[in-house]
């Protein structure tokens, strides 16, 4: 398996939206990363639906209306290319017929659409249902048969394949909680890695078999989860904030095992992964505000290359449904970026975009473009997939606390005590990664070691 | 000083002091921690029950209060709830039972189809810390295992959990069976995608957005 | 009445989001216009709801909690002044102590958030329902009284008072659907800038005496109208683009009877006005996308002072109910705006959000700084109400046809014959004004001149 | 020839050229319009029934087309409507009644309290286009005004139109009573607020977003 010993971007400057070192074309020419950013939608059934055999057909109307709302809406408005993203649920995974009809429903709408001018391409997201069990069996359950028969289906229908996958959360969730900064890191250093490892080799191959892309994985579970704790004032900011930059180490191994991106937009660890590995990457922000709240809704555009809007439940709005209405907000994002690409002025913009948020937020401060660079590099000065989450925690912790120092981030009062508090925590992975194992493994008796190759 | 252990006590069931030799909080390394003082304060006499009211309930309200007034985080109530542990080793010997000093039992868990659970292991754990006895189902819960629990704990509430707009509905099933199996039972809904309306439209006695107002329902019921 | 012979603005350079020549303070410390721009939120009862007296204590709640939610999200993002705008709804003007409620109960939310450092200021902005009577009486209706009931009621509770008053419209409504030019100048110019003299007298005296601020009124049933129609193809957008530009000529009135702004969001006029008259403006445009679809979305922000989302039923999404969720999405917009003043490139980007914008689409192009300037210029240059919206008109259909002739601005080929239709329509009110009143009294007989004063 | 003479009418239909004084379209300025041609074309002893069917809904049908393809805009329709008219009063004196021709009746109104009725006239244009007699009963309309126009003309179809979140509820007693004054009378609704499932909730028989999905219902149900 490849491992990356140097950055793809290793200036902070040339770390801009619009553009990746490696592009990828999704479809015939709707090239991503090549100079222009582009809307990716995102939209799930209204509050309340069943899925089901009894419902199933109505689902399946339904994911079709979703698809031509937004479709139709952008042949009004002149928008050419744009990625909908269709996130299963649960029950579509764990009956992959079902997540078969509803991506082709969707690529059938798309094909309407294609000679209005509008070229949409899909992003088939299949959900890990091998969580299910407790504690789970990510080798050998029934559910890891289940996710890897949704992918065969499903890839007919789709131009981009990819997950979030939860390998590691039965030991991340505890640790989050605690605020265990070596738990998280083991969580996601060791065992999410692995587990990553383990999936995405076979993810990439149903791919290629089909002549689809491998996007990405990210980790949703993880980081995003660690944001809203932090949003709802749960665990410091402080501590979301390094998850993230740890995140950043697991969710490389995608890449590693042959993702070439365009990367997942849900953990907003993409900025390293465009830094280390050059693929081009979704993210979300403010116009995700519809999915949740963040601090980091405009930094996160800074260096974006689809930009998305997480996930919006399809209701009806005084301007149309939802996704519509999704849609030509990221639009006129994108349209900005791209007129100041146009004007050559695309590093001010970027550059507003992340001093806006920077200053009142460490979590977005983990985005900007000269910590993005030094997280990378801290990850790839190791090819142990322990030691070099380990090293990405940190840095992170570094970097806040130089912020701290120099008063270019603030933080609350009441976290600066868990800086002191995370470097303590790290202790246990500090030494070898066996005794790691056994650590934790006392600590958070809920995991199978064999399930990850332990 | 009795007056000066028990302070101590609570002190350390605040801070999440567990014994000795745990290292947190770091300013109070190396100094003795709920288990050892609990020991303590019974060999000198102070009786099981003073034990309890005035140090470790005094402790955790302590926390909980910080917590509500966003001063402290989960891992602080917590490491609380851990120190508190240790110290109810040693005081539960002298209750007739370990559950007489519960306000009531809450059977909490995530309704079928859904994993999430981190809000719900939330709940759990401020509705504990609120007194009452929890007992938690875990993670994607047919009704017929509600229904079950609700057997075996009569007078127990319901609190049910769902992340996922397509499991939500799974909560009106599971609201009818436990209501049919065991009518007068209390049941109280949450999770992002839930609405007071929702909560009303499948029979649920209570919806909120968030634990402190489960921990509300239950004291106003119970 | 005071009429403008000067621009208080009069260089394209310095009309830019943040800043007005006369800024207005809404409440004590909280100015707009002066530097910053400010969120405007909009929101109203869900789908469905009905207004009445069985529910009227269900609809207060609902009003409370909307108000709440979205003060709770200030309070927790660091959002500290923001302006809630309550648009009422018929029955809440037919019910003028309805109206009350709602402006009390939203008064009160606003007050509990002060000492946690949120400082909302209210626009009550009251529905003008002399259009309930057909044709209007504008003057001797009972609901012209309901109306001035209303703004007395609810003085006391607001910051600002508003209105988007709809004199003129039985004109307006059928010249354009017949997209006739010369009939939309006469409406706007002649019946809804006399009705607006007669309307905008009283409230300014409402609002001295009650020591509030006298915001402004939008051509929305006009201006916004067409809009819409022009998006649903109903109408070219030349013709829409045109109707703006008069429909600035007739919302001036209400600052020459003495409203100071900061001006209401709905009809996009406000750059004009502020070009003018120096005063404050909320706009609306990509994040109103819940309210409408539109074609000026970016270019809305160029010069706004308040950045509002225009009107968002309550719904729940993942990341809260919508208020909530449209303000933090309005918050992003205005840090990068605010942002981009503190770095001194405040200019740059306005000039990105304004070429994204006006390179596709002639009704953005009458927002373009040049444009707005151009027009501004043309109403000033005559003290007659008709005249000058003749004069928008005309300047109008003249930066189109440069633009059209330059490609500075697309526009379909389908719609280059109306340029001279629009113009051969104009005629009628290119003669003396009391005959154009006889001209269209034929045409369009279902208004009273009486009730214009005429 | 009478095919020229035909094909002449219904391009001045088509574009909405009423008659010589017509200064619209400008390209037409000073020719004759359906006015004066449809008269020579009765001179010369064309049958009203042909000019009606091989000129007038041809041109009718051809502009609206057009508009259906995005092609034209409503004040187009709007003129070919107004030399439709023109030509229509040379012929009705041939039929039997002015109604003959009426595919059906529609009945629309936007409901009480709501005084949007830009939409509804388009609706209410679009239907008639179609070949249908319109009683459009306006804006702000009581359910007991339309339940007098359905007792008026039996038979009809009803059309509710709606733009507020707060007047769309109007419609479900409106659907109500106009149903039991006269079962089996098809209500449409629609509005920008609608939606499938609303329309669905109040027991109206479609829904549709655009004034073609309305016609299109009439001429399922007609
Ligand atoms: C973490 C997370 C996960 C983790 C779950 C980890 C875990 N152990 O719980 C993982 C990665 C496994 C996951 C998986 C999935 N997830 Co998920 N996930 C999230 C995320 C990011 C955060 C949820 C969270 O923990 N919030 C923090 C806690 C504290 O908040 P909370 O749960 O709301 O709980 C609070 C209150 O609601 C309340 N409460 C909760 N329960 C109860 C009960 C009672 C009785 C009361 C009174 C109160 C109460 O109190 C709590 C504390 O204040 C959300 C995003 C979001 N915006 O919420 C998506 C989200 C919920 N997930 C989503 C999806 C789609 C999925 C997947 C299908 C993804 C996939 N494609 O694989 C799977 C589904 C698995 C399954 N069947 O359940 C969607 C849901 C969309 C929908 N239609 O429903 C969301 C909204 C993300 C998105 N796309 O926008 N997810
Ligand atoms: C124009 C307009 C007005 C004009 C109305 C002029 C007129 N003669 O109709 C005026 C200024 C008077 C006005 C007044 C008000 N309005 Co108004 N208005 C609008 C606006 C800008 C456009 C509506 C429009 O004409 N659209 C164009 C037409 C062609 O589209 P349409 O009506 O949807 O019709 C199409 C379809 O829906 C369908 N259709 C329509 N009817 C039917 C019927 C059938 C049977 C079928 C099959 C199909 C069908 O076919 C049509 C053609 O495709 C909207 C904004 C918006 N985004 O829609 C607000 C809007 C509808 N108004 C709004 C409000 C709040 C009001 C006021 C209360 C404002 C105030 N504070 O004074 C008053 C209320 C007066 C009242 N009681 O009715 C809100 C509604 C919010 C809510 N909760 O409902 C909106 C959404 C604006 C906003 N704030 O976001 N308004």
């Amino acid at each position: 398996m490849k491992k990356f010993s140097s950055l793809a971007i290793s200036k902070a400057d040339e770390l801009v939206f619009g553009v990746s070192p490696n592009p990828v074309e999704v479809k015939p020419g709707f090239v991503v990363g090549a100079g222009e950013t582009f809307p990716e939608l995102n939209y799930i059934l209204p509050h309340g639906s069943e899925v089901s055999h009894a419902t199933m057909d109505q689902v399946e109307h339904v994911y079709g209306e979703m698809a031509k709302g937004a479709l139709e809406r952008a042949a009004r408005l002149g928008i050419e290319h744009f990625v909908i993203e269709v996130e299963q649920v649960f029950e579509m995974t764990a009956y992959p017929e079902w997540g078969e009809r509803i991506a082709r429903v969707t690529r059938e709408a798309i094909q309407q659409y294609e000679d209005k001018g509008v070229h949409a391409a899909l992003r088939m997201t299949i959900a890990d249902i091998r969580d299910r069990v407790r504690p789970p069996r990510n080798r050998t359950s029934t559910e890891t048969s289940l996710v890897l028969e949704s992918f065969e289906r499903c890839a007919p229908y789709a131009d981009i394949l990819a997950i979030e996958s939860t390998g590691g959360k039965e030991v991340h969730d505890p640790a989050l909680l605690m605020c265990d900064s070596g738990g998280v890191v083991f969580a996601l250093g060791e065992l999410a890695s692995r587990d990553m490892a383990f999936l995405w080799e076979k993810i990439v191959s149903i791919a290629k078999k089909h002549g689809k892309i491998a996007g990405g994985d990210a980790a949703c579970g993880f980081a995003n989860t660690a944001m809203q704790l932090a949003n709802k004032r749960m665990i410091p900011t402080v501590f979301a904030a390094m998850v993230r930059a740890v995140g950043a180490a697991r969710s490389l191994v995608a890449v590693e095992c042959g993702a070439t991106g365009p990367d997942k937009d849900c953990a907003y660890e993409g900025p390293m992964l465009k830094a280390i590995a050059g693929i081009p990457i979704a993210m979300e922000g403010k116009s995700a505000a519809c999915a949740h709240s963040s601090r980091i809704g405009n930094v996160a555009m800074s260096c974006c290359d689809l930009w998305s809007n997480e996930s919006v439940p399809y209701v009806r709005l005084f301007g149309g449904y939802s996704p519509e209405v999704c849609l030509e907000e990221l639009w006129y994002d994108c349209k900005l970026l791209n007129e100041s690409r146009r004007h050559g002025q695309e590093r001010v913009l970027r550059d507003l975009l992340v001093s806006s948020d920077v200053r009142t937020s460490v979590e977005a401060l983990m985005l900007a473009p000269e910590s993005v660079i030094r997280i990378s590099r801290a990850i790839i000065s190791s090819e142990d997939y322990l030691e070099r989450a380990l090293r990405a925690a940190v840095e992170a912790i570094a970097i806040i606390e130089e912020a701290v120092a120099n008063g270019t981030s603030q933080v609350p009062e009441s976290e600066l005590v868990w800086l002191d508090q995370m470097k303590l925590g790290l202790e246990p992975v500090q030494s070898s990664s066996g005794k790691a194992v056994d650590h934790y493994a006392a600590f958070y008796p809920d995991f199978i070691p064999s399930e990850y190759g332990l | 000083m009795s007056t000066e252990l028990l302070k101590e006590i609570a002190t350390c069931i605040e801070r999440g002091k567990v014994n000795a030799a745990s290292p947190y909080p770091p300013d109070m390394k190396g100094k003795e921690g709920a288990d050892e003082l609990v020991k303590k304060a019974l060999d000198q006499g102070i009786p099981a029950s003073e034990i309890l009211e005035k140090a470790l309930i005094v402790g955790m309200s302590a926390i909980g209060q910080k917590f509500s007034r966003n001063e402290v985080f989960v891992p602080d109530v917590l490491m609380a709830a851990k120190a508190m542990q240790a110290a109810m080793k040693h005081l539960r010997p002298f209750f007739d039972s370990g559950e007489a000093k519960h306000r009531g039992t809450f059977i909490i868990g995530t309704v079928q189809g859904d994993l999430h659970d981190i809000g719900k292991n939330l709940v759990a754990m401020v509705i504990e810390g609120g007194g009452y006895k929890v007992v938690d189902l875990g993670v994607d819960v047919s009704p017929e295992k509600f229904v079950d629990a609700v057997k075996q704990n009569p007078g127990a509430s319901v609190g049910l959990s769902a992340l996922l707009t397509t499991t939500m509905i799974n909560m009106e099933k599971t609201v009818k069976l436990v209501k049919e199996a065991m009518p007068g039972t209390k049941v109280i809904v949450g999770g992002a995608p839930l609405t007071q309306e929702f909560a009303d439209k499948i029979g649920a006695d209570a919806y909120s957005p968030d634990p402190q107002g489960a921990l509300e329902f239950l004291n106003r019921t119970n």
